[in-house]
């Protein structure tokens, strides 16, 4: 708080913000000042509320606590219209499109060039359109529809959105998460051009090197409170990393030892258009292997292609020697596979169901008798489960939108593991779950390997894919660049593979 | 049977409340509870002639009551007679909207000891039948107007209601046949079309004929929404004068173009003496006076003296023909 | 829709891909295009199995025909193009009818004008009720016009209880808005023809038009990118209310004689206009001009299958199929647009 | 432990699930939506037969259920393709045509046992054509069974015309509408008792019943489940289909009467009371005791007001309310509530919490 510099107040800030989700607290007490003319970088872990910050920004959530300031005055923001008409422009995590509306009009929605008679003027907006884009280096039609366009040019749209309303403050959410070098070059051009003009401008990204050439200074929050503030140039990745997960990390990982049995899976050459190529790697009985990779290098997609849910164009999928048929779930869950998909909230849970509901969702069959299930078979089975995981829910029949986002998680686990699989894939498996139940999640892994479980991991945490791997296989860009044995995987070793600037396979 | 249960007549009995000895000279019990049934509240045609109704009841010292459904469907017509034989009615009287669908109930409310008199469009189980005028006398009266106004020579078509229309079809056949014989020879029915007693359908369809029938002469619309849509076409059309339109219609809904000379003549019965008729033919079945053999008689208040004809039918008369001269006389 | 493909390994930067938006703008285009030709082929082929299909009366007769709705499947476009459905049409448009009917008849001096806009208004205030449950309430919108559509039905029948206006009880001035052409086009049609004109530009050149089509396209976008949802859902309502209550105006000027049942069933025709006429079901995408198309078709249709002497009882089974065929069209379409931007990325550096 | 402010964890102890006091349980029971209808039918019936003369009679419970008899059969199904996230507008239709075709069978001569189960055939047949357009090709339910619905009316009239056949046999017509022996109550009412616990026992108590609800919520994650969404929708579809088709063979039955105009528009009366129930218009929430209730619910309350000799006019406008206030009340109590826990929250902090309703997904669309 001593950091607060005296002159000008800041363009935009945020003051002892809390923002709390049920019995998730997404923010506690937050503060942070974005000034005219300076990028100021926020990371931290995946959960530490950084987009709930953003959200704050953008009048979608109003603070429980706290407040925020603009010009030194207070402002309540009770809609993201409150912080357009204060011109405050974002980029949101999620692209925000209107799928069937032309790209310039996603552009300008709500803010249309306007003719004589306020008609709207498409010819300007489309110059307009042209001009945004010729800055940003893209070239994309400004007639055709959103829909169809890659995650990428959706994130191109939405930067140039944001650019195109001339915005004092300027909010991006991993703008560059899709993106590749050239047009990061140009963005960052783009945003440096901004803020020489005066703009304040929050970036939040997981590329640290990003962060550095980009950003004036750094707060670091963790768990949604504030941690650190500093200029950038006073820090070095490995401070930031330490400070950002800010615990000593070999208690979070009880790793056992464990000698690897047969080989349970195998993966040959598997492959799918524009996602990954040539994946090949197997896994025995008792490994943890870890799938390391940035956001975005198709980590995901190739487990989700080992499961079946979604297709791929060329390659096999072995479990215990038998080939598994392309795109079928089920037969996948039958020859013992489970996986334990990223986005609880999509994939892993129905949250208008009950807690029992969802926890049996895998296991109906199993648990049924004469095809009957029982509400007390059911119950019993998610006791058993649920307890094991300490999964903290005041009563089985409640919905799963209400318990707390870790609880959900653990849910989720609890709804694979129930089925008893051999293989396990499990991808972020403690995403927005809170630091003290991660060591639960790991024990947990831990001792079913030590049960002659095979577990693919993928999880974009570098401390738990160094604390838990036997072994680790980093991806980028859809392919696989190392496979590190435990005792060579590091945070450089790794992150140079994700990154792409060390091509040798091991 | 071994071979299924296929076609074949298993023949009805039918329990009915009806005495089984006239007795001509029985007074007509005063506090008899009337349900009128139409085929469809909010249908002014049915309104109109239910006000009949109420006036005979009244005059029978009765109790009259009209129910009904807001769509004309037999199976909401159902849910209605079962509701006014729980609720211990003398008398139902009744339009049918299907002859056959509304059996099952009416059959358990005449167990029930209720009279039902069916008017307006009959049903295979009733007690007796009122019908409007004869069907041959309706499909006479038409073909003899459709052939004065188009000097008995041309192409005709018919424009009816519900394709399911008991009453309808039946005139229709007959009129088809009067059509075939000698007396009118020179008329032709080229087409039968059905607008569902529904205002725009019977005017599109009205379209339709004009164009399918270039050379069209005349329509006859037994239906008082058909010819009124159908009058309303030609009045503001080019066949205005030119294509011949009568059938059955209500004259406050036609004393325009009567006026405006789209149409000549029409014919209609009065349908509140029907349902006054079925009010008092009721009232002699619960009394005894009759038992709906043929040829018993009994009096209908204004009305005079009626006679059950065959097949237990009262016929109110033949219909009265509207034409400038007279339709100022009549106001429904 | 978070959408997108997984791996970003494609290191050239976007390519333009101009071919594709003009080829997307066609393909839109071409669903118009084709309704008008599939209007067209059947005007021909009826014409050239009877003739006197296009002589001047029947042309009006189908325009006439159309108007009701089309004004209806604007309005429900309308609707629908914001992800949600006004089932209740049908009971405001005869509620409407109703009333200006008998209002005409009870006060006998007014001038029309007053008669005109007292049906409009009562359209209207059910487009405010519905809008105001769906937005405000925020509750679906298809079980509120559903209760809706019984709630205004029940009044109707209770307002007339058995009584109808007749053609002889009504001015003649109304009744001549029915019966009068300006050109050889009757007035309906010139005010169908107006509305459609006049949604069709309003939607497209104006923001809160533009807003509506964001709505439906991706309703939490919208909400994000600060479009006042809720009030627009709510306008979009009041104004397919007020061109249901302009339609029972015109309805009760047409046909003179007005009971309670007007209209009755007429919700499911009209969504199936609009559906015909390339607006998706589910919002966003689709134009007031493809309803009103849509709607001609499906009136033209009912006008020539009594004239081609198809078997009355095959008309409806035809229309059925015909909706089918539209919808199943529409989806092709889609998905060859889909297929074609996807491929036009591979290819097109 | 009753937790009066709305951020107060539950306080179970670690890792444990609270045991669930019976109050709790009964208190959760209470406020679903099918509680809602459910007390609200009760109510209905005590006050009707506290009111109306004749209104609680053996005879009159009978007329009852051959009233709503083909209503709440065809509910039945259309419970599990609501929940399921689709609609099936074409059901009316599908008894039309049935009710065609069996009147075009016999008149051909068939035997009525060798009718019946084609009819049923076709019926399915007709629901999987539904379900195709929907599955396989990717239509909107809404729109393809609009088109299905005209089309199969259409149909009906193709195979039947404006004839209406009659002549079925006493010996079937009357069993139909006869009362199970010394009873008033119709053997339909075994039939629907029978073919509601099927249904029930169907949704509630069997693997595939857990299955709908999770594609109707989040199809995502019932594929990820390992369930094959298109196949649990197709058939749905098909069963939806084949109890239009029996709901059509009961209706010619009791009528007596085959045509193809029978039961026109009975599908708006079968939707409006399976939203009634409390199922949800956007799949994946609803029951069928709810669904079974709000049957009742409308067939008692027209069946009482009829008696009690309110007009029709009423019992229209009546349908359309309840319809509503079904989804309006619980939402605008909701409503309160929240605002009560925002008003306790204010208390602490000065600035106020965003309200996040309900039904936010519910802008969504006429269904999801
Ligand atoms: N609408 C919501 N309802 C309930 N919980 C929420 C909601 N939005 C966020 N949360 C929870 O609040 C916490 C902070 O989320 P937030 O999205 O701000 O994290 P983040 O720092 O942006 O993470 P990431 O790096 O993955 O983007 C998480 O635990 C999340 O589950
Ligand atoms: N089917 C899909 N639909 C929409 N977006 C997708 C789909 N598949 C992948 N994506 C997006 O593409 C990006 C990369 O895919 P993927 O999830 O495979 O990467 P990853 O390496 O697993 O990264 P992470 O799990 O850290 O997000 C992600 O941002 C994801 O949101
Ligand atoms: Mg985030
Ligand atoms: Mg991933």
């Amino acid at each position: 708080m001593a950091q607060r510099p005296p002159p000008e107040p800041p363009t935009l800030a945020l003051v002892d913000v809390a923002k709390s989700f049920g019995a998730v607290h997404a923010l506690r007490g937050l503060s942070m000042d974005l000034r005219p003319g300076r990028i100021h970088a926020l990371v931290g872990e995946n959960g530490a509320g950084k987009s709930t910050v953003v959200k704050t920004i953008a009048g979608v959530h109003a603070p429980d606590a706290g407040h925020v300031e603009i010009d030194g005055a207070r402002v309540e923001l009770t809609s993201p219209a409150d912080a357009q008409n204060a011109g405050v422009a974002v980029i949101y995590q999620e692209p925000t499109l209107f799928p069937d509306l032309s790209v310039a009009e996603n552009i300008f929605m709500g803010r249309q060039p306007l003719a004589r008679g306020r008609r709207i003027d498409y010819a300007t907006m489309r110059t307009r359109t042209e001009e945004l884009f010729a800055r940003l280096g893209v070239r994309i039609d400004p007639d055709r529809p959103a829909s169809g366009l890659s995650i990428a040019d959706q994130q191109l749209i939405e930067i140039a959105k944001a650019l195109s309303r001339d915005a004092r403050v300027l909010v991006m959410d991993e703008p560059t998460a899709a993106l590749s070098g050239v047009e990061v070059e140009r963005l960052f051009a783009v945003t440096r051009s901004l803020r020489d003009n005066g703009a304040a401008i929050l970036f939040i990204s997981h590329r640290f090197t990003e962060i550095f050439a980009l950003s004036d200074e750094l707060t670091i929050m963790r768990d949604g409170a504030f941690v650190a503030h500093a200029p950038t140039a006073e820090l070095d990745t490995d401070t930031v990393v330490r400070r950002m997960v800010g615990r000593e990390v070999t208690t979070l990982f009880p790793k056992q030892e464990v000698a690897p049995g047969e080989v349970l899976l195998e993966i040959d050459g598997l492959t799918r258009a524009k996602a990954f190529g040539d994946v090949s790697f197997s896994v025995r009985a008792g490994e943890i292997v870890a799938l390391a990779g940035l956001v975005g290098a198709g980590r995901s997609e190739v487990v989700r292609a080992v499961f079946g849910v979604d297709r791929y164009d060329s390659g096999t999928v072995r479990v215990a020697g038998q080939a598994l048929p392309r795109g079928r779930p089920a037969a996948a869950m039958r020859a013992g596979l489970a996986l334990v998909p990223e986005d609880r909230r999509q994939q892993g849970l129905v949250m208008d169901l009950s807690v029992e509901r969802n926890a049996t969702l895998t296991r109906r069959w199993a648990l049924s008798r004469l095809g009957l299930l029982t509400r007390s078979a059911e119950r019993a089975a998610t006791r058993t489960w649920a307890e094991r995981l300490r999964v903290k829910a005041a009563r089985l029949s409640d919905a799963v939108a209400t318990l707390s986002g870790g609880n959900q998680q653990k849910l989720v686990l609890a709804k694979w593991l129930a089925t008893g699989p051999r293989v396990l894939l499990i991808d972020e498996p403690t995403r927005g779950i809170d630091v003290g139940t991660k060591a639960e999640v790991h024990r947990l892994l831990s001792e079913l390997a030590a049960d002659g479980m095979a577990v693919v991991m993928v999880s974009s945490e570098l401390p738990e894919v160094l604390g838990m791997a036997d072994r680790v296989l980093v991806m980028h860009e859809g392919r696989m660049t190392a496979e590190l044995p435990r005792a060579e995987a590091s945070e450089e070793s790794v992150m140079y593979a994700a990154t792409g600037q060390h091509e040798a396979v091991a | 049977a071994c071979g299924g249960t296929t076609r074949g007549d298993t023949e009805e009995e039918s329990t009915s409340a009806v005495a089984d000895e006239a007795d001509p000279d029985a007074e007509i019990p005063a506090d008899l509870a009337f349900s009128y049934v139409p085929k469809q509240i909010n249908n002014p045609y049915m309104t109109y002639a239910n006000s009949g109704g109420e006036t005979a009841v009244e005059e029978l010292d009765g109790a009259f009551e009209e129910v009904g459904p807001s769509e004309a469907t037999a199976d909401s017509q159902v849910s209605y007679i079962n509701t006014v034989s729980q609720q211990g009615a003398d008398v139902l009287v009744i339009a049918a909207n299907d002859p056959e669908a509304v059996c099952p109930a009416i059959t358990e409310a005449q167990g029930q000891g209720t009279i039902v008199v069916a008017y307006d469009s009959d049903t295979n189980c009733r007690d007796l039948f009122i019908n409007q005028s004869s069907t041959e006398m309706i499909a006479e009266t038409q073909i003899e107007l459709m052939a004065e106004q188009i000097d008995g020579e041309g192409e005709v078509a018919i424009l009816s209601a519900t394709p399911n229309a008991t009453n309808q079809n039946a005139w229709i056949e007959e009129m088809e046949k009067l059509a075939e014989s000698e007396e009118y020879s020179g008329l032709e029915i080229v087409d039968t079309v059905y607008g569902n007693d529904d205002d725009q359908d019977s005017f599109e369809e009205m379209q339709g004929l004009m164009q399918s029938h270039p050379d069209l002469d005349g329509v006859i619309s037994p239906t008082t929404v058909g010819i009124a849509a159908a009058a309303r076409y030609l009045s503001e059309s080019e066949y205005q004068g030119e294509v011949a339109l009568t059938g059955l219609g209500l004259p406050n809904q036609m004393r325009e173009y009567i006026n405006d000379g789209t149409v000549e003549e029409f014919a209609l019965w009065d349908p509140a003496d029907m349902a006054y008729l079925a009010g008092y033919a009721g009232g002699a079945l619960s009394a005894g006076q009759i038992t709906g053999e043929e040829g018993q008689t009994f009096e209908a208040g204004d009305l005079g003296e009626y006679e059950v004809e065959a097949d237990g039918e009262v016929v109110l008369g033949p219909p009265t023909v509207f034409n400038e001269d007279n339709i100022d006389d009549y106001d429904f | 829709m978070t959408g997108g493909t997984g791996g970003t390994h494609t290191p050239d930067p976007a390519p333009a891909r101009n071919g594709n938006g003009t080829a997307k703008r066609r393909t839109r285009m071409a669903r118009e295009l084709g309704l008008l030709l599939a209007i067209g082929t059947l005007v021909v082929v009826t014409w050239l199995y009877n003739p006197l299909f296009l002589s001047q009366q029947s042309v009006q007769d189908i325009l006439l025909g159309a108007t009701l709705l089309t004004i209806l499947a604007v309005g429900q476009g309308t609707v629908i193009v914001t992800r949600n459905v006004d089932l209740s049409v049908g009971s405001v448009l005869g509620l409407s009818a109703f009333a200006v009917a008998s209002f005409l008849t009870a006060f006998p001096g007014v001038p029309i004008v007053v008669g005109i806009a007292v049906g409009i208004t009562l359209g209207a205030v059910c487009g405010v009720v519905n809008g105001a449950l769906v937005a405000v309430a925020r509750v679906p919108a298809l079980v509120v016009t559903l209760g809706t559509l019984y709630v205004f039905r029940g009044i109707d029948f209770w307002w007339a209880s058995g009584s109808r206006v007749d053609a002889a009880d009504l001015p003649a001035a109304f009744l001549g808005i029915g019966r009068q052409s300006v050109l050889g086009i009757p007035v309906p049609a010139l005010v169908a023809l107006a509305v459609v004109l006049v949604a069709g530009h309003y939607l497209y050149s104006y923001r809160s038009g533009r807003e509506l089509y964001a709505i439906g396209s991706q309703p939490a976008a919208a909400r994000l990118s600060g479009i006042p949802v809720d009030r627009r859902i709510f306008g979009a309502f009041v104004l397919n209310g007020s061109l249901a209550g302009l339609a029972g105006v015109l309805y009760a000027a047409r046909f003179g004689s007005v009971d309670a049942t007007v209209g009755t069933g007429m919700e499911l025709q009209v969504v199936a206009a609009t559906v015909v006429g390339g607006v998706a079901i589910f919002g966003g995408s689709g134009t007031v001009y493809g309803a009103a198309l849509g709607a001609v078709l499906l009136s033209t249709i009912g006008s020539a299958l009594p004239v081609l002497q198809i078997n009355q009882f095959w008309q409806q089974a035809v229309v059925g199929l015909l909706i089918l065929l539209a919808i199943g069209l529409d989806k092709l379409l889609a998905v060859r647009t889909a297929r074609r931007l996807r491929e036009g990325r591979q290819h097109g550096g | 432990m009753a937790a009066s402010s709305g951020t107060a964890e539950p306080t179970a102890p670690d890792g444990a699930i609270g045991r669930e006091p019976f109050a709790a349980t009964l208190g959760s029971l209470l406020r679903t939506r099918e509680a809602t209808v459910i007390g609200a039918l009760v109510v209905a019936v005590l006050t009707a037969s506290l009111l109306v003369d004749s209104f609680a009679t053996s005879r009159n419970a009978g007329y009852l259920l051959l009233d709503v008899a083909a209503i709440a059969m065809i509910a039945l199904p259309m419970t599990l393709v609501v929940i399921t996230a689709e609609i099936d507008l074409s059901v009316a239709s599908t008894l039309g045509l049935t009710s065609a075709v069996m009147g075009h069978l016999w008149t051909m001569g068939l035997p009525l046992e060798t009718i019946i189960p084609l009819c049923l055939l076709m019926g399915a047949c007709l629901g999987a054509v539904n379900g195709v357009l929907v599955t396989v090709a990717g239509l909107p339910s809404l729109a393809v069974t609009i088109g299905t619905m005209a089309a199969y009316r259409g149909l009906a009239y193709v195979v039947l015309g404006d004839r209406a056949v009659t002549d079925f046999p006493l010996s079937w017509t009357t069993v139909i509408t006869g009362r199970v022996p010394g009873t008033e109550i119709p053997w339909i009412g075994l039939v629907l008792l029978v073919l509601a616990a099927a249904f029930g026992v169907l949704l509630h108590a069997t693997p595939i019943g857990r299955g709908l609800y999770a594609v109707g919520a989040n199809p995502e994650a019932a594929r990820f489940a390992g369930m094959s969404v298109r196949w649990v929708k197709l058939w749905m579809f098909v069963l939806t289909g084949t109890v239009a088709a029996l709901a059509g063979i009961y209706w010619t039955l009791r009528y007596g009467s085959a045509r193809a105009d029978n039961a026109f528009a009975l599908e708006l009366s079968v939707v409006a009371a399976v939203l009634l129930g409390g199922v949800s218009i956007f799949g994946g929430r609803g029951s069928l005791p709810g669904v079974i209730a709000g049957v009742l619910l409308f067939g008692s309350i027209s069946n009482a007001l009829r008696l009690a000799r309110v007009p029709e006019e009423a019992l229209v406008a009546v349908t359309g309310l309840l319809l509503i206030v079904s989804v309006v009340a619980p939402n605008l109590a909701d409503r309160v509530r929240e605002h009560r826990t925002r008003r306790s929250r204010t208390r602490h902090a000065t600035t106020r919490t965003p309200t996040k309703p309900r039904t936010e997904q519910h802008t969504g669309g006429p269904h999801a």
